[in-house]
């Protein structure tokens, strides 16, 4: 009896309960972070405007925590044509592909999210996929010509890009032997480039274009400009969200740049390196410490690169996204792992 | 499902129920608009689709009807010049021109030089201002948020140069028939030396982040391309006709009004007339508004803006049509006079009706997307259509 | 009366213009044309009904005038006075007896229509046609210049002239459900009746206001 | 082979189009911003900005110009006459136009002006002062002493440009 209470108030229920805890944590505050300094900061200023100012004081950083309360406190609207109980998981799946996505984000040498996966890549980018589903049941269930639309796009969009995507990252796999997160991390840090390993380097060194590959899917994969066609606002108003309000949208805002978060994320320790810092062997007591702060540095790098060009390019038309996708992507990433497998075959 | 017809019977109102919903044979109608971000204002379109592609299109307009040649019948002259302000908001000081220059020509009086001169800078100026815009806003329909923004931006040093010359940023009122209301405050010149040569940069902004950018070139070339002669019949004017290589300039080749002779200019033309050449075109027209402004303020002659008019305005009978290069297009008012303080009749000419009236032909056949793309090439005010 | 107008008109005509009626009346036959006249510089000719659409494939093809302009209406009838029995000097009064502009009428209604070149600097003919008074109508030009097609049902909406030959002549601008034709003279504008002229009230003769106005 | 550096000139010219992009908006963000953050700190609008009416009641003769000439008919004037003692001992009493009501309803007025053109007596004056919103339309009907606080705020008139011609100097 005391035994079983035992396992389960100390023991994997408690773990599980603080993880899931911490996880939901992370995305709003990834989001939040994205959002604030890139959505509302960043791009005011290429835009050579200021942005939000007042709230909270300090250059506007209530902003966004405002606009989520006022999402919160706004009407929940349902369509009356709507499915309405796709209508109301739809969002929630959205954000489920995104929580499930940061388990397997390591931090630190002892420290990953929530649980070392061995199969941590294909992990990350098999569930990532799973958003196309709230997507779909979005649009569809809102019974809406745009939103539906949109979510059509949106579906072919993520078909056509996770094959780049996956394919961008097999040469890192390649390299690095395994496809665990924590390990190609420890491979960077003290790894060897084709034989020669004087030096612990990030990854993007040698697989430059897989990373510009998986930057350009991972865009895809957000629906960011210039890949944003899912809800073009000015074709498709907002599409598949159009019928979204109040915290049912604001899932799908923190969806959107909690995915980011992530994406940045798995670019950063897939080819910048993650938590390691290049050159310094340090105790992995600090590393567990400083580890963290050094991805978040790398994550906010990659998330400047994501949403530079968000800001600046303007948006393909669907059938030349996917022309580009298998015509020239596709290609590229196959022609990549052929030559980075020849190689390591080589060396 | 019958061949595609919006039956006038049910065209307002039933429509709207009806279209909205039904998805059948395999072919959609989509309601794009009257509120849709893609409209700039009121426009609807109708559309069928096969799955992005439009079979056909229906365009409605008339949401913003203020029936301008109603009123003018009720309004003396001075007080349409105010009227007339609205009809395309951007370019309002355009606006005022070929009125009031119907009635001086009726009345046999001509402003001074420099009161054209002026004319002439503010004519230009809103072309500018309204160019900024569309540069901007053909950004922003084919997805690109920032370009938007720096139209904006830059417009409002044009529209700060207008407001301290003439007291209103949209609406100046400034013309008077013989002349100005006033003449320009002090400083002017020197400042709107400054302001063209930041829109001169801002135009070489625009060619890198837009132009140049291989993804908007793959968006607009080739989409919605007028062919010359089509166009013309249709009623196309301005920079959407000389983008299809169509060498007419009325400030050119119409009968000589301001003083666009006296003037060292060109006119553009671009042999493709797809959406990218109307871009192309209005980015080169902006410049050499710019370049034409600056050429003004250095040739301003000095003198009275207002000749002697009496205080009660009766126009003498006659008719006169007078049609002037827009930045939307040719405008023009067929002015009919019988004597009295106000006119008999106005017809208004806009450029926008003409120019959009030919949507329906241009959007067969392209994707969902290309709509946006053409109806943002075209460039229209709701305000010049709906008059 | 019209020989009479055409020998004044002629006299003052600018030779560019006679020489472009000499064209035109070549190209449509000078019995299509009732009447020509100057206005301001412009030509413009009056043609008869029956020939309107000839006009229009004349201009489009032997002179040349590939560029439509505008087609429009016009009301000649005087409009009612507005409020200008009461001394409302913020609308114009115009004259009681029923005149008409350049190159005359033979009616009530007519329409007009512009036409350009675009290769021909300074270039363009103004159009008239007259209208039967009862059942305005006139053949559509949408065959010819397909941009006639917005224009013509505007003016099918504002003044109620009817187009032969128009594929769908349904409101422009105005909802389906509206009646009356608002461009019409005898088509109230409500917004002036229902409300009255605020000048009106108290008015006290000024020193001076009689006479500034009689002055110029 | 041209076609192979057509292609690769097309690729040069193409990534050069992406980065020039990026270029225009990185240097963008570097400099500062062009917003004014407005009820903290407000541009001033020109001397000539037709922002609201004032009215200077003591020149109203109640003449009626203004309220005759407005296109909108927004003006409402009300008055009546009133006997006073004549100014010179022994001349005639005078008849003087009181203003009762002087209302321009904002709602509807168009800011073309022509009031204050038409005025024969200078009593009304452009101010530039445009912070004057309401949340209820009713309240955008200006009377004689609202528009009479305008007059505190009307500008000189500012000098006129190199060239023009000064009045009354002939």
């Amino acid at each position: 009896m005391r035994s079983l209470a035992v396992d389960i108030w100390g023991g994997w229920a408690t773990t599980l309960g603080i993880k899931t805890l911490i996880v939901m944590g992370l995305i709003p505050v990834g989001a939040l972070v994205l959002g604030y300094t890139f959505l509302l900061k960043m791009m005011s200023h290429m835009q050579s405007r200021l942005g939000p100012m007042d709230p909270g004081g300090f250059h506007g950083w209530y902003q966004l925590i405002g606009d989520g309360i006022k999402f919160i406190q706004k009407e929940d609207i349902i369509p009356e044509g709507a499915d309405k109980r796709v209508f109301k998981m739809a969002p929630a799946i959205v954000v489920l592909s995104t929580f499930l996505m940061f388990v397997v984000l390591p931090g630190g040498p002892d420290f990953v999210v929530a649980k070392d996966l061995d199969v941590g890549v294909f992990y990350a980018l098999a569930v990532s996929s799973l958003s196309v589903i709230g997507v779909l049941m979005a649009g569809w269930a809102s019974s809406n010509k745009y939103a539906l639309l949109g979510s059509l796009r949106a579906a072919a969009q993520l078909i056509a890009y996770e094959l780049p995507l996956v394919l961008a990252v097999i040469g890192v796999v390649i390299q690095a032997g395994t496809m665990n997160l924590q390990d190609i991390v420890r491979f960077q840090a003290s790894g060897e480039i084709f034989g020669w390993d004087g030096l612990g380097l990030p990854l993007i060194l040698t697989q430059i274009v897989g990373f510009g590959l998986f930057m350009i899917a991972a865009q895809a994969e957000l629906s960011q400009p210039p890949f944003d066609m899912p809800v073009a606002e000015s074709e498709l108003v907002a599409g598949y969200m159009v019928e979204y309000t109040g915290f049912r949208f604001l899932f799908f805002f923190i969806g959107e740049f909690g995915t980011a978060f992530v994406y940045a994320g798995l670019a950063a320790t897939l080819f910048l390196g993650g938590w390691s810092v290049p050159f310094i062997d340090v105790d992995a007591d600090i590393m567990n410490v400083v580890g963290p702060l050094v991805l978040f540095a790398k994550i906010m790098l990659v998330a400047f690169l994501m949403f530079w060009a968000r800001f600046t390019y303007p948006r393909f038309r669907e059938d030349q996204l996917q022309s580009l996708a298998w015509k020239w992507l596709i290609p590229i990433a196959l022609a990549n792992i052929l030559v980075t497998g020849a190689l390591k075959v080589a060396f | 499902m019958p061949k595609f017809e919006v039956d006038p019977a049910v065209h307002r109102g039933l429509a709207d129920a009806r279209l909205n919903v039904e998805i059948d044979n395999g072919d959609m109608i989509l309601n794009l608009g009257p509120q849709h971000p893609a409209t700039h204002g009121t426009l609807r379109l109708v559309v069928r689709l096969d799955g992005e592609r439009v079979v056909a299109s229906d365009v409605v307009i008339g949401y913003m009807h203020r029936g301008y040649e109603k009123l003018t019948e009720y309004r003396t002259y001075p007080q349409i010049t105010t009227l007339i302000n609205r009809i395309d908001w951007l370019s309002s000081f355009a606006n005022e021109v070929p009125f009031v220059h119907a009635a001086e020509q009726l009345m046999g009086i001509e402003a001074p030089p420099r009161a054209e001169y002026i004319r002439t800078a503010l004519t230009e100026l809103s072309r500018i201002a309204t160019f900024l815009l569309f540069l901007g806003e053909m950004g922003l329909q084919v997805g690109a948020i920032t370009p938007a923004f720096y139209g904006f931006r830059d417009r409002e040093y044009v529209l700060n140069a207008i407001e301290s010359a003439t007291g209103g940023r949209f609406h100046p009122n400034f013309n008077r028939i013989g002349g100005l209301k006033d003449d320009l405050p002090w400083g002017w010149i020197a400042e709107t030396r400054e302001s063209m040569r930041k829109v001169l940069k801002s135009c070489d902004e625009f060619e890198d982040l837009v132009v140049s950018n291989p993804i908007f070139q793959k968006r607009t070339r080739g989409i919605g391309i007028i062919p010359a002669e089509l166009g013309a019949s249709y009623g196309v004017s301005g920079s959407n006709l000389r983008a299809s290589g169509v060498d007419w300039d009325l400030r050119r080749d119409g009968k000589p009004y301001l003083v666009y002779n006296d003037l060292d200019w060109k006119v553009w033309t671009h042999s493709d007339g797809d959406s990218f050449a109307r871009y192309w075109v209005r980015l080169q027209e902006t410049r050499e508004s710019a370049r034409m402004v600056l050429q003004l303020l250095d040739v301003m002659p000095s003198g009275p803006v207002m000749t002697k008019v009496p205080k009660i305005i009766k126009v003498p009978e006659g008719e006169v049509w007078v049609n002037t290069e827009n930045p939307l297009g040719e405008m023009g008012y067929y002015v009919i006079s019988k004597g009295a303080t106000g006119p008999f009749r106005v017809k208004i000419r806009t450029a926008s009706l003409s120019n959009v009236s030919i949507a329906p032909w241009l959007l067969r056949g392209v994707y969902l997307p290309d709509i946006i793309t053409v109806l943002a090439s075209l460039y229209f005010i709701l305000g010049d259509i709906d008059k | 009366m019209s020989e009479n107008t055409e020998v004044e008109v002629g006299a003052t005509m600018s030779p560019e213009n006679l020489e472009l009626l000499g064209r035109v009346s070549a190209a449509l036959g000078a019995e299509a044309i009732i009447e020509s006249a100057q206005a301001v510089g412009d030509l413009v000719v009056r043609v008869a009904n029956a020939s309107w659409r000839e006009a229009a494939k004349a201009c489009r093809g032997a002179l040349g005038f590939n560029y439509l302009s505008f087609i429009g209406g016009i009301d000649w009838m005087p409009a009612p006075v507005v409020g200008g029995e009461a001394g409302d000097t913020s609308s114009p009064v115009q004259p009681a007896e029923q005149t008409y502009g350049a190159a005359g009428s033979a009616g009530r209604f007519q329409v007009f229509a512009r036409v350009a070149s675009t290769s021909v600097p300074r270039s363009g003919l103004t159009l008239k046609v007259d209208l039967d008074e009862e059942s305005p109508a006139v053949d559509s030009w949408v065959s010819i210049y397909p941009g006639a097609d917005w224009h013509e049902r505007e003016t099918w909406e504002m003044l109620g002239i009817g187009f032969n030959g128009h594929p769908s002549l349904r409101h422009l601008y105005l909802p389906a459900e509206f009646e009356g034709n608002p461009l019409r003279k005898d088509f109230p504008l409500l917004a002036r009746e229902v409300k009255p002229w605020p000048g009106l009230v108290n008015v006290e003769p000024m020193p001076g206001e009689d006479v500034e106005e009689e002055a110029e | 082979m041209g076609n192979n550096v057509s292609k690769k000139d097309a690729f040069a010219k193409h990534l050069k189009g992406m980065l020039g992009g990026l270029r225009v908006t990185l240097r963008t963000m570097l400099k500062p911003a062009v917003t004014v953050q407005y009820p903290h700190e407000q541009e001033a609008p020109p001397t000539r900005a037709r922002g609201v009416i004032a009215l200077l009641e003591e020149n109203c003769t109640v003449c009626m110009l203004c309220a005759r000439q407005c296109p909108d008919w927004c003006i409402y004037i009300e008055g009546h006459k009133e006997k006073r003692p004549a100014r010179r001992e022994g001349g005639k009493d005078r008849t003087v136009s009181v203003l009762d009501r002087f209302d321009i309803d904002y709602a509807l007025c168009m800011y073309c002006g022509i009031c204050v053109e038409v005025c024969p007596f200078d009593a009304l004056h452009w101010s530039p002062e445009f912070e004057y919103s309401e949340s209820s339309i009713a309240h955008l009907l200006h009377d004689k002493d609202k528009l009479g606080e305008w007059e505190a705020t009307v500008p000189v008139a500012e000098p006129l440009e190199i060239g023009a011609e000064v009045k009354g100097k002939k």
